[in-house]
């Protein structure tokens, strides 16, 4: 049905949500970010059926059922490398990966590492809210150690927050983005620029979590576009993102050129019994 | 087993090229017509360290090895001890040292074998380029039967590439050893047997069976993380694969493994992982994501010792508790295992079929011992198992996609994702039929039914266990068994058979879903069973104490790793019962 | 139970504040000197979704929730059919809603429950700064009988920061709810009764409780990740554990947090981590660890409905199976269940005491529904256990230290990193009694002896079950149960034996290792047994069967979560097998 | 016994060593890493006791049963974390971690991550021999993506190769040297400084795999000393290890000044009944 729409006319964002009700709270940032997402896949004019959401747990980890696109929701941590399987097998997909702050980075940091490494053609969103939503507001990777509401760390963390884009670059991430949740235009276009981006492509948003950072919805009046536009040379993005305070927002802030990763996943001429042959004595 | 065998051992320590001589004189083997089964055994080091490995050959095929060894060909004595719990030699086993390196040590020695020198650095430094495991090669081939030409053959074709002196040399040293054996104390000599025509006997590890039978199951996608035993398998599949159009990833680590391939299945590709238990730990997770969202996977474990990181390079059946009741909350699932080297083809690609048809995460257990051990063997029939997933193509008129849609048979039409109109998500939380989270106990409970009825109404056919009766129709005992504890035990029924006892061996292919009715009905008459397993707990007789009604007398003979059960203890209790 | 007690639920949207007023009306009931039983449920909205509190109260303490409940109140209508499965009306039940708000939804009526009305937004909005739900506690107090003095000082002391208009505010609408009860149908009412001696009633949840165990027993390192229903037992911890010298550690993932204990409990350390289903899952490779190096660690499950992610805010007995054979090899371990809000605190502090004296890991397995659910409960007992590990303290003369002695009791003293002379390496390798690595098949033998010995020579004591005739001596019929299924079991044991009934509940706190010689003599005299858990896959019935030998006539009664199996229909069977 | 005589005498190298033959091939790099670090613990004067050796599986992870100081061998890629929980139980202790390319940075990355982050006070010393010894040479993180040498990946693995140091630095690690294995003298001094230096020190090491990487043995031919001295500005390290060929040798690299993350661990005069109280009603 999509399929024969998409034919006669290109698609409007809204036919890329489903009609599922989000389990989200009132004024939650990660509303925004599906409508960006949806608002991009429009304008990328992909059929739903091309395109393919994959996610872990967490509240932000929810987006695929509410898009009209194939979604895969699985455990907690593991996204990428169900999605680095997913483009592997059908490098035809446009695969993109929605992600948490803790998902990405915590329990699922393992993988975050070796996707940028791998540099595989999926584009990796983190919806950042600096909080565990989904269980009720723990610190995440990406919270201030000083941060005292969450009652397993009631006198802060204590550790040094992570620092995603700078990891992301080292580790090779071949596109890096930093958007704001509360400029959902700009995210689309983000978005589309980091689907065609080839490899690896991170986009970091700052996502408000009301709930358990209400202090985040000032975070609109904080960001800031970002001044200068994005190099290619990774040591000079390292200088830029280690001495960023996090608040730089709507650019793409790094583009590197390293070819995906894409092994031949073809049918060749080669057959069962060649190989068999080889077990003949 | 009732034909003619011979036993050996051929063992020193790193440069002594034990392994290769294993190698060659398999293939030579093979060439005068003879099957063969090789297992091999290493210290702890990584290279260069002693070596031992394990033949027997016989004029039949060959299920198991032997409870001992006829023959031990020592090259040298280093660190040999270690080996000598896995190479028992009774009183008429004859033990060959090397004179010049002195004497064997006491470990050995414990039943009294019957010992002889031959002088091998001695015989090979008088031949130019001539080395002590050519010499010794000689020697086994002489003592054992085996004609000349069948090594020649051989020794040219490997040698080719070295030139005609490397391949002289080699000869010289081997037929020199074939001419001291006349002067050695008699062995088991097996009869001359026609060579196999042309393409009708391979030569074969489990572990590359069990790739073999993945490919041929339909599997194209297979990522995965090194892990002794299981390397081979993924050692042979990545040229293999690539020959085929699939591809074989190297995964950061076995969570990303069966990830990847449980995204790769999402998207329409047979796929498969192969680890240890340790990485299939690591796995449970997402083995039970796969249940839940219903996602094909095979994963294939080849069992070594545990708990933990136990005993890498070695042999237990112990993981059988993980993989039938490993993942958390339930997770009905299929889990299958090899029992013979040849079988880790056949098991896999049926794993495959199952997997594709109940879209079901399926678990294939083999071992160290079949996944590493080398046979020479009859060639594998055909089999007619494709992974066959049933698709959903098109969308029912003005319906939204069922993806989880309550079915008779429990399996719902997958939708591949590029197939338009169908979109949907997949989940691992507890869903309704379109797949949408749900927290109602009513749709708990129906996909809950649903996922296992798919497991629960599959028709297994035959291959749930395969049967032997010793005497047609006759009898009262059983031995129940699975895995490479089938061989020792296929063995000790032919040995009983052949001393007129009747009883009935069961080996279990099919290890879960249990299967009460068939196995009810194989226990027909029997009022005795014998359970058989490598394993300290007894996981395998638990389980089957779990889901089975066992004969009142069930006896549980059980044993941790790394000694198998050889066929003799099974014997003696089918004896004991007997009288 | 035999005491009479009263079963209410209340109900309404985000905003309605059914949790709060919930808790209000449970610390009332205390001071009343009723007992409790609280829990909740909620949608899947993260903040501001439909909640319940259901509530019993009685004049005894309270193992289980009722099979229906008298009474509920609902603030409004929103969403509440979601909860309907879990809030069983009978045709005798009062369903009070809010007139202004239009009409129950029909699926609370499928038993024709009375039906009136009750204005509460009205009566509220006629006050001042009134609010709906203290008008329906209000209502709820004059109901079932509880004084409106029990409720003045919970809410002046509640609300002393809001001041004293607040407090008026809040005690005018609950007494005007109070007052228009005279105006509703009847429910039970319970009888006042004397108050408690101060000190002697606590209010509690299964996850304090748990907390409270580890503390008590002796534990003060913590690391773990959060996962829902676990977090509360974590954050009890973490001020709770620094008030008393300990530590909590927030870890990147499951992974870490189980391998921070090991680290601590190898440094000396009793430690703890606590998790659900899926964080075990990942746990479960590093559990075979601390079996392999002897490393005593607490691991608690509270149990949420599976498979994979399942219903993170559910309840479910169904991680038995991965619990009891999780590991890959055989891995001897111990693992014990609560089966009350109350028994979180004595289980969780013997299984620390376990641990410790074993030097092995110890899992706790509670459920959502315990460790969730609030209980005002007589204060419990204290108790003697304490972690205590055997220390090796000084290297015997001119020997070499042998971490893993093959000992009678096979628990080997274990030298704390800082003790001269007795530095060794613990190892998940094979090893001998010094630790050094072996794959020797003798040392393997030996050390899963001396593993598998430590946990079945121990002497649990009459702790491992709680057992409770209906009636001493009397009756051939025993309910076998486990955790939260206990309960119920209880609940229906004291039914049936009101009605004359003979019988015997036997619940098991130590699910391994298994009893077999304990289970037999508590079965004696026993014809027929009913298996009762909550579980699609039976897994508490196989277990018994693998391990246990069981009655004759053994019935399994099981169901998945989220829904307890009620009294009702235990007591059920029980009386079909009198007739 | 060993601290009887450790009271008499300072130790020496081999004091540290215990009597169990590694299983190592002959010439392996890890052999003098071995030497190195036992020469390290005598320079530190440090008793047997109060030293704890962790590490997880490889041949690199052999080394706590080789030394004479407390060990735990556990599993593949968790030996951070068992480090950290037995560092903050027992704060008196030193604890050294050693490991290997693919348990530290393949399996075990995502503890590599959070433990630069977290900042504890430990030693994580890792054998880099590009390739997975222990299981017969398969391609680590660190191996080139044109390595032809494993069945696995017969024509390479087609990855850029993973840089611990960056991605260290850009995870918070406190102190970067990297040395190589054919200078064990200078390889024990700078252990030393690790040792001491407060936080979290990550010290890789170049030790050649001579069975399955034989063409490592030039490494020795090929490092140099690094030219310039440490700084202890991060973007600046940054710069310089992005840019750098990963043979500058025999330095620290960086030196950062975070306090480490020590929570407090000793018994306070709050007592149980106090807990047990707020229970009361
Ligand atoms: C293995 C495992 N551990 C823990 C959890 C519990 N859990 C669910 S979501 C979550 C954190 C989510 O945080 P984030 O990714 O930042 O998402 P957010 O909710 O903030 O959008 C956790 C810890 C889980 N589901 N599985
Ligand atoms: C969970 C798990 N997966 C896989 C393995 C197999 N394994 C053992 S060591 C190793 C790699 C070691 O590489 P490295 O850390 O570089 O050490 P090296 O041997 O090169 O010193 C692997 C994959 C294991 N033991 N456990
Ligand atoms: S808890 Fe926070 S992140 Fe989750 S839905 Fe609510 S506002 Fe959004
Ligand atoms: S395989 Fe390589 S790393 Fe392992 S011991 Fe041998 S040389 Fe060293
Ligand atoms: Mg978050
Ligand atoms: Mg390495």
């Amino acid at each position: 049905m999509e399929a024969a729409v998409a034919e006669k006319r290109k698609l409007a964002a809204k036919d890329y949500k489903s009609d599922i009700k989000p389990i989200w709270c009132p004024g939650c940032g990660d509303y925004s970010v599906l409508n960006a997402l949806t608002r991009a896949l429009a304008e990328l004019a992909l059929r739903p059926e091309e395109v393919a959401v994959v996610s872990g747990i967490g509240c932000s980890s929810r987006i695929p059922a509410y898009t009209s696109v194939y979604g895969f929701h699985g455990v907690h941590g593991r996204a990428l490398p169900v999605a680095t399987g997913l483009k592997l097998a059908r490098p035809e997909l446009t695969v993109l990966v929605t992600s948490g702050d803790g998902d990405g980075f915590s329990i699922g940091g393992n993988h975050f590492l070796h996707a940028c490494r791998r540099n595989v053609d999926i584009t990796y969103i983190v919806m950042d809210n600096q909080v565990y939503g989904m269980t009720k507001g723990q610190a995440s990777p990406t919270t201030a150690p000083d941060w005292e509401g969450s009652k397993l760390t009631p006198e802060g963390t204590g550790i040094n927050p992570f620092q995603p884009l700078v990891v992301g670059l080292a580790s090779g991430a071949n596109f890096i983005a930093r958007v704001s949740a509360s400029d959902p235009i700009n995210m689309a276009k983000i978005i589309v620029e980091a689907v065609r981006h080839p490899g690896f492509s991170l986009v970091q948003i700052l996502s408000p979590c009301v709930t358990f950072r209400p202090e985040q919805q000032e975070w609109r009046d904080i960001v800031r576009t970002a001044v200068v536009d994005y190099t290619d040379d990774a040591a000079r993005a390292a200088r830029r993102l280690m001495t960023d305070d996090g608040f730089n927002v709507g650019k793409v802030l790094y583009k590197g050129s390293r070819p995906p990763f894409k092994p031949e996943f073809e049918v060749t001429d080669g057959s069962i019994a060649e190989l068999e042959a080889s077990f003949v004595i | 087993m009732a034909a003619p065998s011979v036993s050996l051992v051929i063992a020193g320590s790193g440069g002594a090229g034990v392994v290769t001589a294993g190698s060659l004189l398999l293939e030579a083997a093979a060439n005068a017509g003879w099957y063969a089964l090789m297992t091999r055994s290493a210290g702890p080091q990584i290279r260069g360290g002693e070596a031992a490995a394990m033949i027997r050959f016989a004029t039949e095929p060959i299920a198991s090895h032997d409870d001992s060894f006829h023959l031990l060909v020592a090259i040298d004595w280093e660190n040999i001890s270690r080996f000598a719990a896995e190479i028992p030699l009774m009183a008429n086993s004859l033990l060959i040292g090397d004179p010049a390196l002195g004497e064997a040590p006491a470990a050995l020695l414990c039943n009294s074998p019957r010992q002889a020198g031959l002088a091998m650095s001695e015989i090979a430094s008088a031949i130019e380029g001539g080395r002590s495991n050519m010499v010794a090669l000689g020697a086994i081939a002489g003592m054992i039967g085996l004609p000349v030409a069948a090594m020649e053959s051989v020794v040219s074709r490997q040698l080719r590439r070295k030139g005609q002196a490397a391949i002289d040399a080699s000869m010289a040293a081997f037929n020199a050893g074939f001419a001291a054996a006349t002067g050695l104390p008699a062995v088991p000599r097996l009869p001359g047997v026609d060579a196999a025509p042309n393409g009708e006997r391979w030569s074969i590890t489990g572990n590359e069976a069990t790739g073999l039978g993945a490919i041929r199951g339909g599997v194209r996608f297979v990522a995965a993380y090194p892990i002794t035993p299981a390397t081979e398998v993924l050692e042979w599949l990545a040229p293999s694969l690539a020959k085929v159009g699939g591809v074989l990833v190297q995964a950061e680590d076995e969570l990303a493994s069966i990830n990847q391939i449980i995204g790769a299945s999402y998207g329409g590709v047979p796929a498969l992982t192969a680890t240890s238990g340790p990485g299939l730990s690591l796995m449970i997770e997402s083995i039970g994501l796969a249940v839940a969202a219903e996602v094909p996977v095979v994963v294939v474990d080849v069992m070594r010792v545990g708990p933990s990181t136990g005993i890498a390079t070695k042999s237990e059946q112990s993981d059988l508790n993980i993989a039938v009741y490993g993942m958390h909350g339930d997770a009905p699932h299929v889990v299958v295992a090899a029992n013979s080297v040849a079988d880790c083809l056949f098991t896999t690609q049926w794993a495959v079929h199952l997997a594709e048809s109940m879209q079901t995460p399926t678990l294939v257990l083999t071992d160290q011992l079949l996944g590493q051990s080398r046979a020479i063997l009859p060639r594998p029939a055909e089999l007619a198992f494709i992974g066959q997933r049933q698709t959903a193509v098109v969308a029912e008129e003005g319906q939204r996609y069922q993806r989880y849609a309550l079915t008779g048979s429990g399996v719902s039409p997958m939708a591949i994702p590029g197939t338009p109109g169908l979109a949907y998500t997949a989940d691992g939380l507890e869903h309704n039929e379109l797949g949408t989270p749900s927290s109602q106990a009513s749709d708990h409970q129906a996909q809950m039914d649903k996922r296992l009825r798919k497991v629960a109404r599959f028709d297994y056919g035959s291959h749930w266990a395969d049967i032997v009766d010793a005497e047609a129709g006759g009898g009262n005992i059983a031995i129940i068994t699975w895995g490479s504890s089938t061989g020792p035990a296929r063995e000790a029924l032919d040995r009983f058979s052949a001393m007129g006892g009747k009883a009935r061996l069961i080996s279990l292919r099919l290890i879960a879903p249990a299967q009460p009715d068939k196995l009810a009905a194989a226990l027909a008459g029997i009022e005795r069973a014998l359970v058989v397993e490598q394993s300290h707990g007894g996981q395998f007789h638990r389980m089957l104490r779990a889901f089975y009604d066992l004969p009142r007398e069930t006896l549980a003979l059980h044993q941790p790793g790394p000694l198998p059960i050889g066929p003799g203890r099974i014997l003696d209790q089918l004896n004991a019962w007997r009288t």
